[in-house]
């Protein structure tokens, strides 16, 4: 299975998102730069976290307009897993694949901590290594990580059990807790925490390493089925 | 504007508005031009030989700190400090003030502080891994010390997070004496492979160089000067124009240097980073430290704004921009290369072998001085100090004697204290996981790195008790460097060197200059003992505000080795039942 | 350009509650925004229609952000 | 409120190469500043002095900004 990480100017989640996959599930994964208009070859695309053209004028607003998007967009389309994390998240609604808005955190100021987020759903291929309901520990690093939607949006990510993270204690104000949510067919998935900073209790907590072993499972079982 | 002519600033005094004495004056004019020097040179000299370049009336002081040991590879003189960590490694770190510049603009003055920080860092060949700060405000009783603090925190975590380096320690205080005039020091740790090391140096006759990164504009005009003068009232508001950080172009910029570094090292001969005074004292730098002469062309600086004069172009301290010596074969490539990371690279010069420093604009010779003059023959002013008055009254210290009545009543109204209760809400606010190497973090007696792709580990810390330096200077610099070393020893690390930012008011007042030269003894004498070189730091004088200078306020950073990640420890119990150890006196 | 109403301004309580520490009671509330100046050539026949493209493609995210724009000499705003 | 003219502003200048990436040529340039909507009791007899306080002393640093602003019924606005 192979992976991309996308690289926009100012992306500086970059390379501990590709360690993730090379050291810590050992899959083929290769950095692809934000001028490229192609994913032909990959089987995964990961959008880092990070300040993408330095969060100026609105986290993941210019990026949004990259030459790589429309290259994202039909991955998506096409089913394959697009995760996007930190800054990848707030692209991600930029650009539609998810709904949705990343907005200033409640307090007004960043955050970063380890904080404990809930798995909503571990029916997903991201999840499928957590089980449902379980209490992970992932670190958050965010200004604008206050998740909002209006009514029917939620309700129709409710319904679709598409939220699949939620904090357990209200850190920035999202809309119900939300720390995650995918797409309605499930292979794109957004969230503010960073599972790529939690992959050896050294730094905290191991707990993010089972979402890249999912995404890589799920792949696999797919293949050789 | 026409420019004053050579004579008029003579007659008219002008050079005394940008610091400048009659004295020093006639040194430039009499023995190291033997003419009058004009209006731009006139500006470089008064530069340059500020106390912020020239370090004039600190060097002697300076001189007491021990700067070598068997690990230094490289000392104070070049933009940081490098100390061996064993397997060709090597760890890069330095800090800096940022004082006036926040108190004048609380969320872009430190900002544009960290971005320098940095730079000194990646313009040493070396990755920056880990950053600190040491903060002292007044206290937080009124609403123009909140103002303060909040967005001097915001603007560290502002330009540290968006560039992605872990803010992972530092310091916090409150004192009155800061209310108007707060100290923000800035620290950052790099790494670097020994064979990538690079040093600030124009060497090798008709060798280009080259400017990469933002463009100049007349931000920041007379900046170093201005940070060598105090405080009042009244001139407040007459600051030349503040600096704006882009932390987005200095994160294209330290990706691209790095990696020029790492990739292609023999396209290079040196490379500085544009801080303090700007485009002159990088070059005249470089050039005085190779033995070299420079020819610059002006009209090939990229400029932001309209018009600009020699002089503007030269005193600018825009942000975000460094200075290369390369070999003319490689021009194209290196312009190559910066253009595809995103960064204008130009060629604005080269090296010549006469050891002259000049500039040229619209075609005409606008500078021609001596590299040397520039650089190295600022005079040094070797000052007396004399004792502060309070400190020769015999029951001076007694008043701070603690008188404790109920322990648990003491005990209860110290916890209260802002000085120490806990700093969380402000460090809460810095990115200290980014990168995923932070094993311990803000919050423990001293940080600690994990160098990734070994078993080692790196520990730091920011210390200083400036009140306790204010009641007895040389046993407040003393306790400075002890407070860093048991840090660290507490952390699992052994202490390898130091950096500092020396804060004081202003120099030339007896009392000021014999605290900081007391002190400065204080600290020598520890690191002499405990074997620490002190291989970088940066001194920031004229901290006054209405003539009352702030405490006297050394602070120290400190950076360990751990030898083997199972050594690390943390602050704090761990277990009920373990048993409670009190080493030492 | 605004958020919308319905959607929370940290920023702007923030300033609201520092306003209210300077002492001026009389101020209810504040929002933030922000403001753009955008300078184009007077030649475009397009003018209009660009610059709502760029508003509602760049500028704003219209899940949660409104604005307004007004067309003047740049004569005018020097 | 908006940076005087000649302080960066790097914001401005990164919406502007994304404004020629998506094709418009004619935008010169951008430069980005702060909105606020103050709303205020009309009681204050001090109003034009007050704002311009908060203005010096807070929202603006006169360093580097200036400001300009101007006085709206609020039913105007909605
Ligand atoms: N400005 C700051 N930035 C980051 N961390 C800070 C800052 N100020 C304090 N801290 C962290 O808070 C903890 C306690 O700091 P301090 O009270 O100075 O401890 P100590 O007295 O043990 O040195 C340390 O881990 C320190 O790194």
């Amino acid at each position: 299975m192979k992976f991309a990480v996308i690289v926009f100017p100012g992306s500086n989640c970059d390379k501990v998102l590709y360690y993730a996959i090379k050291d810590g599930v050992k899959a083929d994964v290769e950095m692809v730069d934000f001028r490229n208009d192609s994913l032909a070859g990959f089987d995964a695309v990961l959008i880092p976290g990070g300040f993408s053209y330095g969060d100026y004028l609105r986290s993941g607003a210019i990026a949004g307009h990259a030459p790589i998007i429309p290259a994202i967009k039909e991955m998506a389309n096409a089913g394959k897993p697009v995760l996007g994390i930190c800054n990848g998240f707030q692209i991600l609604t930029e650009i539609g694949l998810l709904d949705g808005a990343l907005i200033r955190n409640k307090n007004n100021r960043f955050i970063c901590e380890t904080v404990p987020l809930k798995v909503e759903n571990d029916q997903t291929i991201f999840t499928s290594e957590y089980q449902q309901g379980e209490t992970i520990m992932i670190p958050v690093a965010h200004g604008e990580g206050n998740y909002y939607c209006d009514d029917k949006t939620l309700a129709r990510l409710k319904a679709n059990h598409q939220i699949v993270f939620t904090y357990e204690d209200d850190i920035n104000g999202s809309v119900d807790n939300i720390a995650g949510i995918t797409n309605e067919k499930k292979n794109v998935l957004g969230m503010m925490p960073h599972p790529e900073r939690a992959l050896e209790e050294l730094v905290g907590s191991a707990d993010g390493l089972r979402m890249f072993q999912s995404v890589l499972k799920n792949h696999m079982d797919r293949v050789n089925q | 504007m026409t420019e004053p002519t050579a004579t008029m600033i003579d007659q008219e005094k002008l050079y005394k508005s940008w610091g400048l004495s009659e004295a020093e004056f006639k040194i430039i004019s009499e023995d190291i031009l033997h003419r009058l020097p004009n209006y731009t040179e006139a500006g470089l000299f008064s530069v340059m030989w500020s106390e912020h370049c020239s370090y004039k009336n600190s060097k002697n002081v300076l001189r007491k700190f021990p700067n070598k040991g068997k690990r230094v590879l490289a000392g104070p003189g070049e933009d940081a400090g490098i100390i061996d960590i064993d397997d060709n490694q090597a760890v890069v770190f330095k800090a800096e003030s940022h004082n006036h510049p926040s108190a004048v603009e609380p969320y872009q003055g430190p900002a544009t502080g960290v971005g320098g920080i940095i730079r000194d860092i990646f313009s040493m060949g070396a990755t920056p891994v880990a950053m600190l700060n040491s903060l002292k405000f007044g206290n937080l009783d009124n609403h123009h010390t909140k103002y303060l603090a909040n967005e001097i925190v915001a603007g560290i975590g502002g330009y540290g997070n968006c560039i992605g380096i872990p803010t992972v320690g530092g310091e916090i205080s409150f004192q009155k004496r800061y209310e108007n005039n707060p100290v923000v020091n800035a620290m950052c740790v790099g790494l670097i492979n020994n064979s990538d090391i690079k040093y600030g140096q124009a060497s090798g006759e008709d060798n280009l160089i080259i400017y990469v990164g933002a463009k100049t504009g007349r931000d920041g005009i007379h900046g170093a000067t201005f940070a060598s003068d105090e405080f009042t009232d009244e001139n407040k508001t007459q600051r030349s124009a503040v600096q704006v950080g882009d932390p987005f172009m200095e994160k294209l910029l330290m990706d691209a240097c790095i990696e020029l570094v790492q990739k292609h090292s023999e396209w290079i001969m040196g490379i500085q980073d544009m801080g303090a005074a700007g485009l002159v004292s990088s070059t005249a730098e470089m050039a005085s430290k190779a033995e070299s002469g420079l020819v610059l062309e002006l009209d090939q600086v990229p400029q932001r704004e309209t018009e600009m004069s020699a002089y503007e172009i030269m005193l600018s301290e825009s942000q975000e921009r460094m200075v290369l010596c390369v070999k003319p074969e490689y021009k194209e490539k290196i312009i190559e290369f910066f253009e595809n990371a995103g960064l204008d690279a130009v060629v604005i010069g080269r090296v010549t072998t006469d050891k002259q420093y000049k500039i040229y604009q619209h075609g005409e010779l606008v500078t021609d001085i001596p590299v040397a003059g520039l650089v190295d023959d600022a005079p040094e002013y070797v000052h007396e100090g004399t004792m502060p008055e309070r400190l020769t009254k015999d029951d001076y210290k007694h008043q701070f004697e603690p008188q404790i009545n109920s322990l648990t009543e003491t005990w209860l109204q110290l916890l209260k204290q802002p000085n120490i209760a806990s700093k969380e809400y402000f460090y809460r606010t810095y990115d200290s996981q980014i990168k995923a190497n932070t094993v311990v973090k803000p919050g423990s007696d001293a940080a600690t790195i994990r160098v990734r792709g070994t078993n080692k580990a790196l520990s730091m810390t920011n210390d200083g008790n400036s009140k306790l330096v204010y009641v007895d200077p040389y046993i407040g610099g003393q306790n400075a460097v002890i407070e860093g070393s048991a840090n660290l020893i507490a952390s699992g690390a052994e202490p390898l060197g130091i950096t500092d930012c020396l804060n004081y008011g202003n120099p030339e007042k007896a009392e000021i200059f014999w605290e900081f030269n007391k002190s400065v003894e204080g600290m020598a004498s520890v690191c002499e003992k405990l074997e620490l070189p002190v291989i970088s730091g940066n001194v920031s004088l004229y901290n006054e505000f209405n003539e009352e200078a702030i405490y006297p306020s050394p602070m120290i950073g400190m950076v360990g080795l751990v030898k083997d990640l199972k050594d690390v420890i943390t602050q704090g119990f761990k277990r009920v039942g373990d048993a409670i150890y009190l080493v030492g006196q | 350009m605004t958020y919308k109403k319905s959607i929370l301004d940290p920023q702007g309580e923030a300033i609201t509650n520092a306003i209210h520490g300077m002492g001026f009671q009389d101020v209810n509330e504040v929002r933030m925004g922000k403001y753009f100046e955008i300078s184009v050539d007077e030649s475009s026949n397009t003018l209009k229609e660009d610059i709502e493209k760029i508003c509602d493609n760049l500028l704003a995210n219209p899940n949660m952000e409104t604005y307004r724009y007004e067309f003047v000499d740049s004569e005018a705003v020097q």
